[in-house]
């Protein structure tokens, strides 16, 4: 099953300039997307999903920068675009959801003026249109038209969330980044917004979904990839890692995951990660890896492609291993 | 609830404000002294005084002097000046609040003028104009209204002799008293000569006191725009593609609901600095009479424009809270 | 909607900022030259206020002026002298002892609005002033020593007193003896009612305390004023005052310049300083009953101690004369009788000082008080000198003390300060009222000096009761030495009129009543 | 070293050092070495010139010179030992009126907050009611119910700047209160005492301490502002208001010394102490 | 074994009146969220209790009830037998000797002001329990217990200084210390990272087999309850809809919203079936009539809408607030999410 290439990412790195230090929040990271697909980044707080999402459209606030790398977006480098460029194609070809719809809503702002200002910015069509098209969006998203004059304020978290994948999706992108957009929702409500999101595969959108719940990223996503101190440490299709994890990282978080409709021995990895400005040498997991040997102290371990998948492990190269 | 609804509210809510200010004047202007000693200065025989009190009721138990304090006030009696001049209290006040309205008016529209193009600028443009903005913010906030209207004066009045150091009109170009406000009353009368006299006379004034407000207005402007442009909202107007332009008049909106509210609190610090920019430019307003009428000891007078004061106030920040209500649509009235 | 409102914020500011720009280049490009709007107007600034256009409450010596030039009475005096000519009378006769004066009015009197004028204009003035009776008011200048007035016809004016006064002419010159215009209400003081009498001048416009117009009255009795249009301008600060003569905004800086700036301006050659000594004194009240200045030794040594000449210089810049007694330079029975202590006498101090027991280790503790605004800013500079000089003994330690004016009074009163700052304006020229207020002990509790002499007490009585001059004038001589003896009070200086002209002002006359005539001023060619 | 030092001070040096970068480093060591020197100036004023502050001479309103580097006033009086002195002035009456705000405005405050209910509803209102009101002039309508003295005007200005302190004290408390280490330590069962003392004062603290900066910055304007108008202390006790309201009478005659010098230390000194605020502000509310 | 309760909640209501502007108020009377509206239950020694729900559901207000943090607005509380529900000032601090709450955010729980160890010696200060250096020993003794070794590495830290595990444990310490008999944790892990959850439920659930502690664990996630927790209720709008062994509500949930809850858990293995339902959570100010799940239940009645379903008893412990309990129990029993 392979769709046609939508976005390619290569050898990116993202650089927080920290009093502390530099924080390579991304450091190398190369994924690809292709049309119609649902992908998951999966990782815990501080990994640099986040980050990876933001570099996307280059919305990497500073002290962050983009250090190096290629981001390929049908067949443009998103990096070497001028800032006017990549504005017309954020909102139109790329739509963005963010974790908090309590933030990432304007609170002066009806939200029905919200979606038409999206319309409006890049077809620039009359207001009544635009207006018009707004409502549609809102009945897309599951929301009645009346909502068209509340302000934020006024909705609740999951029906935020809707106004904000209305907008995100008002002007049909191909691509539908959703950083953690469900992380301060209720379960059953997240659960609805999952179902929104996977229905826009049908109407087109890939997704590029943010997640430190592997559970969900596993029920909903086609591909995954782990996200492990900046770097991805496995990626492939979902069911398969799933089903045979590979990198002892992807095991220890699907082992601490508890699973009602399973009785498994939950446990947690040991340690804490990593400060990302201090990282350690070799392979970033390997003070927390059960399986560390000498080799993990010493070198990082490349991304090769094994079983289906891509995995990032002295477990299983050597270290004249192939280098992609 | 129905926005004139909280009118209502926030306007019925001004009576026990006026209270607790109310007292608080009588409280502290009571305790200065004697008023009927100061009136009829020093040649006056002792049943004299004693007859003077008893007509101003000086000599009742003091919490009748209260109530018939409130209720002279309440039915808008402000007495007669005590000293000089023996007008009714309150059209002494009028004479001159016209004047400190023109001047804080003035004021005012220049601090927010500088204040928002300052701050906007600094919290939108960060980096070196940041800095001098907040420095521009730091040295103005420090500024003293007297010594920075005296180097005004020595430069544009004494060095260059381009602008008037004192007074609000020219001799014979005062305009004819319609409203009081000379710029508005030279418009009225439609004599251009004596608009631009006022006009002129308005500038170090109005500069000198708005300067030393604007600081106010440039740091909490910077500030919140640097918060409101840190928020995710921000963040996702940019991932919208929406453009610069509007992102900025997006945040100035939102930076600006913040300093609305500051805008009824910075009042009271506009009169406080009206009086010292009044004294300092020979301005004719309340400020300088509260200034000659403590010199007299004029307790009525100086009682008189102190409540006016108060009222006033009190007035401007329920005018400010209802502007408030109706721009942000999260206060729930 | 909120986007049309931000929308219009930004359309507003941007407008206000044009508006202001441009009006800005307007104002530097087109400068209008202060000096050629004024070249037939002659601009007076002042830092007085007028308190009230009504003679039946206005009691202070600036509106009195200008009530002098708006409105006229019978008499008034000759300008520059302490004579007094007829003005709007023709002739009078004194009858019954002096107690009954009979004034015959000049023919075709008008009032500045061109209404005629009769003898009951006077008659309805002087009863109105009479009946309103104004607080603070100068209704007694009347009721003291009016019986009644009548007009007999429309020309004749009848005035019926209690007694005989020697000086009734004089009171005649003030304003509450004025006819004022009917337009006055009848009851009730009329504050800023504009109509005014039959003076040299009317008013055209009056903003309170902004500025005064003023234009010349066709109807005036005595000739047409040299300048047609009169402007007052009010300042609320001496600084403000001399910055608009500079920036010759005014042709004329009247009271009140500061000391310092009237100094500075006689070496300035586009200005001429006129001065002429006024009838205000300065002076220090001892409680003499209050420890230790009931010491009459440590009066007198305070009295050595002071140095006239340096406050004249350092307080005051030379704008005022060292006064020795109580009475005024310039009036008749004055005897410098202070002068005896010397100036600066410190030898004579720390003598009488040490024989009131007291010596640089053991230093005579006292208190000053002052009033930091009822005399001026000076005042402090004041008594911070005298407390220098005090000092300066080696024997003495001053604590300054002050109090707004009001308390200042009560507490002089009530006799708790020890040692307290005055100043007295005469109500009428004559050395009893600079007397008698303060050492006949039946009036000068007001004073707290607790001083009772009965010997001067009964001088004083003596005197009031005389009219020979030359009696008078020995037995107030006695008095002023009597006082020097005691040291209840200590005089210390004499005010001195300034007024400051642009080059090009002529006919400034400045007279003993202190009140300019605005008619008399024009500009040279 | 005592480990009490481990307490604010150590921690805000430490957060000082770790942002050092950025223009609030600048702020408050401009600040810091302004208000520094300032109290300097007021502990070695007798060093720093020989002529007594308020002994006159007959060399009046004499320019600035080598002998007299401000010139002399009218009264003849070393202008330079007025100003050196006044620091004195200005900085006792901003000690005391501190001092006199914060034992009232604290307490209150903290209690309001704490305990909320009627009390605080019926402080509050008073003292915003106060608070909304010109500052300026109700000083003057104390200081001249007081007379003049350095303790009156402190208390005059205190008067002023308790709802000041008791509004940003209550407001802080309550969102202290608001926190959950509050709760929890009630829910532990802590007295009541030791959440005020230990809990919540602490956290107080750097509140307060940007408050001090910049109402000192305020206060300072207001006390210049009170003995310009002529209500603060008795001459001739150097005060920087005093002198510059005197000096401006000399001005057009050319004595300009006169009421520019006082008045720039005004403005320095409150210069000195905004600086800090502004610094404290930015470290204790950071943003990015 | 016999069960011995350590606390009971008998019909306990918690209304919060609604911020209202004056003339509202005139006009409408006190309008109210009612948080907790009248909900019995039992803990038992040593046992932990689950109480799942939705935000808004009241749980974490059940919670401080329970403790006492909130005065009920009806209901009575009873804590070995004693009512409590009256207890006030000093009788009730030291009461919270027995009874410790450790709460969701280890960040915000913890003043930033104190030093680890005063931190964790002061609940046995405050309870004069010993004085100031037998606590301080006691808690260095407690921060080896926790993991944070060696503890003098971390007493005279700061929190900040802390990860938010390393944190959570010093609240889970300072809680413990005491040797409460009651604890209620509230989310206690919802805001640690995954891998690191499973460590902390593991320290909870040492302490609680040590000191014999009851444990009421709240929580809006059932897979996380799943592994601490014996038996748990479920709230819905502030009532209890279902109450039991939590094995026996996973597998046969006897109300309907328990199955939309477990039907929308997320889970690596079982892709879900179950029921889904509509809409959101209602204003609690204006709850549904009847059945509060009606609006927004598949199976709802004419009854549902009209008649407040009382908890019925379903047998070995299990209840369930659903006029149709049996019926949907016998659903789910049948291979429900099959």
């Amino acid at each position: 099953m392979s769709g046609e290439e939508l976005l390619k990412i290569k050898e990116l790195k993202v650089h927080y300039y920290t009093a502390k230090g530099i924080v390579k929040a991304v450091d190398n990271v190369s994924l690809e997307l292709r049309k119609n697909q649902f992908l998951s980044i999966v990782g815990e707080s501080g990994c640099g999903k986040s980050t990876l999402a933001h570099a996307i459209p280059r919305l990497v606030r500073p002290p962050g920068k983009i250090v190096s790398g290629n981001i390929f977006f049908e067949n443009k480098d998103l990096l070497s675009l001028s800032d006017e460029d990549i504005r017309k194609i954020r909102g139109h070809r790329i739509g963005f959801v963010f974790q908090d719809p309590f933030t990432s809503l304007d609170p002066l702002e009806r939200v029905g003026d919200q979606i038409s200002e999206v319309l409006i910015e890049h077809l620039k069509i009359e207001k009544k249109d635009a207006k018009e098209r707004a409502m549609e969006l809102l009945n897309e998203v599951g929301l009645t038209e009346d909502r068209y004059n509340y302000y934020p304020h006024q909705l609740s978290g999951g029906q935020r969330q809707r106004v904000a994948i209305a907008i995100a999706i008002a002007l049909r992108p191909s691509l539908l980044i959703a950083d953690e957009p469900t992380t301060a929702l209720d379960v059953m409500v997240q659960s609805m917004i999952m179902d929104l999101l996977q229905s826009l595969i049908k109407k087109g959108m890939s997704i590029f979904f943010i997640t430190h719940d592997i559970a969900l990223a596993s029920e909903r996503s086609d591909e995954i990839a782990i996200m492990y101190a900046g770097k991805i440490v496995e990626q492939g299709q979902t069911s398969r890692i799933i089903a045979e994890p590979m990198h002892p990282y992807t095991q220890g978080l699907m082992a601490a995951t508890p699973d009602i409709w399973e009785r498994k021995n939950v446990t947690s990895i040991p340690g804490n990660p990593p400060d990302l400005a201090n990282p350690p040498k070799g392979c970033r997991f390997h003070e927390r890896c059960r399986f560390a040997m000498e080799i993990c102290k010493e070198k990082e371990p490349p991304l090769i492609s094994l079983k289906g998948r891509k995995v990032a492990c002295w477990l299983y190269s050597d270290e004249n291993g192939r280098d992609n | 609830m129905k926005l004139w609804k909280y009118i209502l509210i926030r306007v019925l809510l001004v009576i026990p404000t006026l209270l607790v200010l109310l007292s608080v004047v009588f409280i502290v202007l009571r305790m200065i002294g004697d008023p009927i000693t100061a009136m009829v200065g020093m040649k006056a025989p002792p049943n004299v005084i004693a007859s003077l009190r008893e007509e101003a009721g000086l000599n009742k138990p003091l919490y009748e002097q209260y109530i018939d304090y409130l209720y002279n006030l309440f039915t808008g009696n402000f007495g007669t000046t005590m000293a000089v001049d023996h007008r009714p209290v309150l059209d002494v006040i009028m004479d001159r609040f016209p004047a400190t309205l023109e001047l804080t008016i003035a004021a005012f529209i220049v601090s927010v003028l500088i204040g928002m193009l300052t701050g906007i600028m600094g919290g939108w443009k960060r980096g070196k104009l940041d800095a001098s903005v907040r420095i521009y913010s730091i040295v103005s906030y420090a500024l003293f209204i007297p010594w920075f209207g005296l180097l005004l004066q020595l430069v544009f009045g004494v060095y260059l002799r381009i602008l008037p150091t004192g007074g609000m009109a020219d001799a014979g170009l005062a305009p004819p008293r319609y409203t009081g406000i000379y710029v508005l009353d030279s418009l009225i009368a439609g004599n251009l000569d004596m608009f631009i006299s006022s006009l002129k006379h308005l500038i170090l004034p109005a500069l000198t006191l708005g300067i030393v407000l604007s600081g106010v207005y440039t740091r909490l402007l910077r500030n919140n725009m640097i918060d409101i442009l840190g928020q995710e909202f921000i963040l996702a107007y940019r991932a919208r593609g929406i453009s610069d332009s509007k992102i900025l008049l997006h945040s100035i909106k939102n930076a600006f609901i913040p300093v609305l509210t500051m805008m009824g609190l910075q009042f009271a610090i506009l009169l406080t600095g009206a009086i010292l920019t009044e004294t300092t430019f020979s301005w004719p307003g309340l400020g300088t009479m509260i200034v000659e009428r403590i010199q007299y000891t004029d307790y009525t007078a100086v009682q008189g424009a102190v409540v006016f004061f108060a009222i006033f106030v009190a007035i401007v920040n329920v005018i400010v809270d209802i502007i408030y209500a109706f721009l942000d649509p999260r206060i729930s009235y | 909607m909120n986007k049309a409102i931000s929308r219009g914020i930004l359309a507003v500011v941007v407008v206000i900022i044009i508006v202001v720009a441009a009006v800005a280049a307007y104002l530097i490009l087109n400068q209008p030259s202060p000096q050629q709007q004024v070249q037939k107007t002659l601009v007076i600034g002042v830092t007085d206020k007028i308190s009230d256009l009504d003679t039946a409450s206005a009691y202070d010596f600036f509106t009195w002026e200008v009530l002098n030039n708006i409105m006229a009475g019978l008499v008034t005096y000759k300008p520059g002298t302490a004579d007094l000519e007829l003005a709007l009378a023709s002739s009078y006769e004194i009858k019954d002892n002096g107690t009954t004066y009979i004034f015959t009015l000049k023919d075709n009197l008008k009032f500045s609005d061109g209404r005629p004028l009769t003898a009951q204009d006077f008659v309805r003035s002087i009863n109105r002033a009479v009946a309103i009776n104004a607080p603070e008011g100068p209704e007694w200048l009347i009721t003291s020593f009016v019986k009644n007035v009548t007009a007999p016809d429309n020309k004749t004016v009848v005035f019926h007193l209690f007694q005989p006064v020697s000086y009734f002419l004089a009171l005649l010159a003030t304003p509450p003896y004025f006819p004022i215009n009917p337009a006055y209400k009848p009851n009730a003081v009329d504050s800023d009612q504009t109509a005014g009498g039959a003076g040299a001048y009317r008013i055209t416009k009056w903003v309170r305390d902004q500025e005064l117009d003023l234009e010349a009255n066709p109807y005036f009795y005595n000739g047409t004023p040299k300048v047609s249009k009169v402007i007052i301008k009010f300042y609320s600060d001496a600084t403000a005052l001399r910055a608009a003569l500079q920036s010759g905004e005014i042709n004329i800086a009247w009271r009140t310049l500061n000391p310092v700036d009237i100094s500075n301006l006689k070496s300035n050659p586009n200005f001429n300083v006129i001065q002429a000594p006024s009838a205000f004194i300065r002076y220090l009240i001892f409680n003499t009953e209050m420890s230790p200045v009931n010491n009459v030794k440590v009066r007198q040594a305070l009295a050595a101690a002071i140095n006239r000449t340096d406050i004249v210089n350092r307080v005051f810049s030379g704008t005022v004369v060292p006064l020795y007694s109580l009475i005024p330079i310039g009036m008749w029975s004055y005897s410098p009788v202070f002068k005896k202590y010397g100036d600066g006498n410190l030898t004579y101090a720390e003598q009488l000082l040490q024989q009131a027991g007291y010596s640089s280790s053991n230093k005579l503790q006292i208190d000053l008080w002052y009033t930091p605004s009822h005399y001026g800013s000076t005042e402090a500079n004041l008594a911070q000198v005298l407390k220098e000089q005090w000092e300066s003994t080696g024997m003495v330690s001053v604590t300054l003390r002050s109090a707004e004016w009001s308390t200042y009074l009560k507490q002089a009163a009530n006799g708790t300060m020890m040692i307290s700052l005055f100043g007295w304006y005469p109500d009428y020229l004559d050395p009893d009222d600079y007397t008698s207020p303060f050492l006949d002990a039946s009036a000068n509790t007001w004073t707290g000096s607790h001083y009772n002499n009965t010997q001067v007490n009964q001088l004083l009585f003596q005197a009031r009761g005389l009219t020979d001059i030359n009696q008078r004038t020995s037995i107030y001589q006695n008095v002023q030495n009597i006082l020097a003896n005691d040291v209840p009070f200590i005089p210390l200086i004499q005010g001195q009129l300034s007024i400051v002209v642009a080059k090009g002002i002529t006919g400034v006359v400045l007279g003993p009543d202190m009140l300019l005539r605005y008619w008399l001023i024009g500009f040279s060619s | 070293m005592k480990p009490a030092s481990h307490g604010l001070f150590s921690r805000l040096i430490s957060r000082l050092s770790k942002r050092f970068a950025g223009w609030r480093t600048a702020f408050m060591i401009s600040g810091l070495s302004i208000v520094l020197s300032f109290i300097f100036i007021a502990i070695a004023a007798p060093i720093l010139t020989p002529y007594d502050p308020t002994k006159g001479s007959y060399n009046v309103l004499l320019p600035p010179s080598a002998e007299h580097p401000l010139g002399t006033d009218s009264l003849g009086r070393d202008l330079l030992s007025r100003i050196l002195y006044g620091t004195r002035t200005i900085l006792i009456i901003l000690a005391l009126s501190t001092a006199l705000s914060i034992s009232i405005g604290l307490p209150i405050g903290l209690i309001s907050g704490f305990y909320k209910g009627a009390l605080d509803r019926v402080l509050s209102f008073v003292m915003d009611s106060i608070y909304a009101f010109p500052s300026l002039l109700l000083a003057i309508v104390i200081a001249l119910m007081l007379g003049p003295s350095p303790l009156n005007t402190a208390i005059s200005i205190a008067f002023v700047y308790v709802p000041t302190y008791f509004r940003m004290i209550r407001g802080q408390t309550l969102s202290i209160k608001s926190q959950l280490f509050v709760e929890a330590a009630i829910a532990s069962g802590t007295r009541t005492r030791t959440i005020l003392i230990k809990h919540i004062m602490p956290n107080l603290l750097p509140t307060l301490v940007v408050i001090f900066s910049i109402n000192a910055a305020d206060t300072i304007l207001t006390e210049a502002g009170l003995s310009f108008l002529g209500y603060s202390v008795v001459p001739p006790t150097p005060d920087w208001g005093y002198d510059l309201y005197m000096g401006r009478y000399y001005l057009l005659s050319g004595y300009w010394w006169l009421s520019f010098f006082p008045g720039l230390m005004v403005v320095l000194l409150s210069l000195g102490f905004a600086l800090i605020g502004e610094a404290l502000g930015d470290i204790y509310n950071p943003r990015k | 074994m016999k069960m011995e309760e350590i606390i009971r909640a008998e019909g306990l209501k918690k209304y919060f009146p609604v911020e209202q502007s004056f003339l509202e108020r005139i006009r409408g009377g006190n309008l109210f969220v009612r948080a907790v509206d009248g909900v019995s239950l039992t803990i038992n020694k040593g046992e932990t209790f689950a109480l799942v729900g939705e935000s808004g559901s009241g749980k974490t207000t059940m919670g401080k009830l329970m403790l006492k943090l909130l005065d009920p607005t009806d209901g009575r509380i009873l804590f070995n037998n004693q009512d409590i529900t009256f207890l006030k000032g000093e009788r009730l601090r030291r009461m919270r000797k027995y009874m410790q709450m450790i709460y969701q955010d280890p960040y915000a729980s913890l003043n930033p002001r104190m030093k680890i160890i005063d931190i964790i010696s002061e609940p046995l200060i405050e309870h004069e329990i010993c004085d100031g250096d037998e606590a301080r020993r006691q808690a260095k003794g407690m921060l080896e217990r926790i993991g944070l070794i060696p503890s003098e590495n971390f007493a005279n830290k700061y929190p900040h200084q802390l990860s938010g595990g390393q944190r959570q444990r010093i609240a889970i310490a300072r809680a413990m210390i005491l040797k409460p008999s009651f604890v209620v944790a509230d989310e206690p892990v919802s805001m640690i990272d995954v891998s690191l959850r499973i460590s902390i439920l593991e320290l909870l659930e040492n302490f609680r087999k040590e000191l014999n502690t009851a444990m009421m664990f709240i929580t809006h996630d059932i897979s996380v309850a799943s592994i601490i927790a014996k038996r748990m209720g479920v709230m819905y709008l502030g009532k209890l809809v279902e109450l039991g062994l939590l094995e026996d509500i996973v597998n046969t949930p006897a109300h309907p919203y328990t199955i939309a809850l477990l039907s929308s858990i997320p889970s690596i293995k079982t892709k879900i079936k179950g029921i889904k339902i509509k809409g959101e959570i209602p204003d609690p100010k204006n709850p549904p009539s009847g059945c509060r799940f009606h609006p927004r239940c598949p199976f709802a009645t004419e009854k549902c809408r009209v008649e407040e379903p009382p908890l019925i008893d379903l047998g070995k412990g299990h209840f369930s607030a659903c006029h149709y309990a049996p019926e949907i129990m016998q659903k789910a029993r049948n291979g429900f999410f099959a």
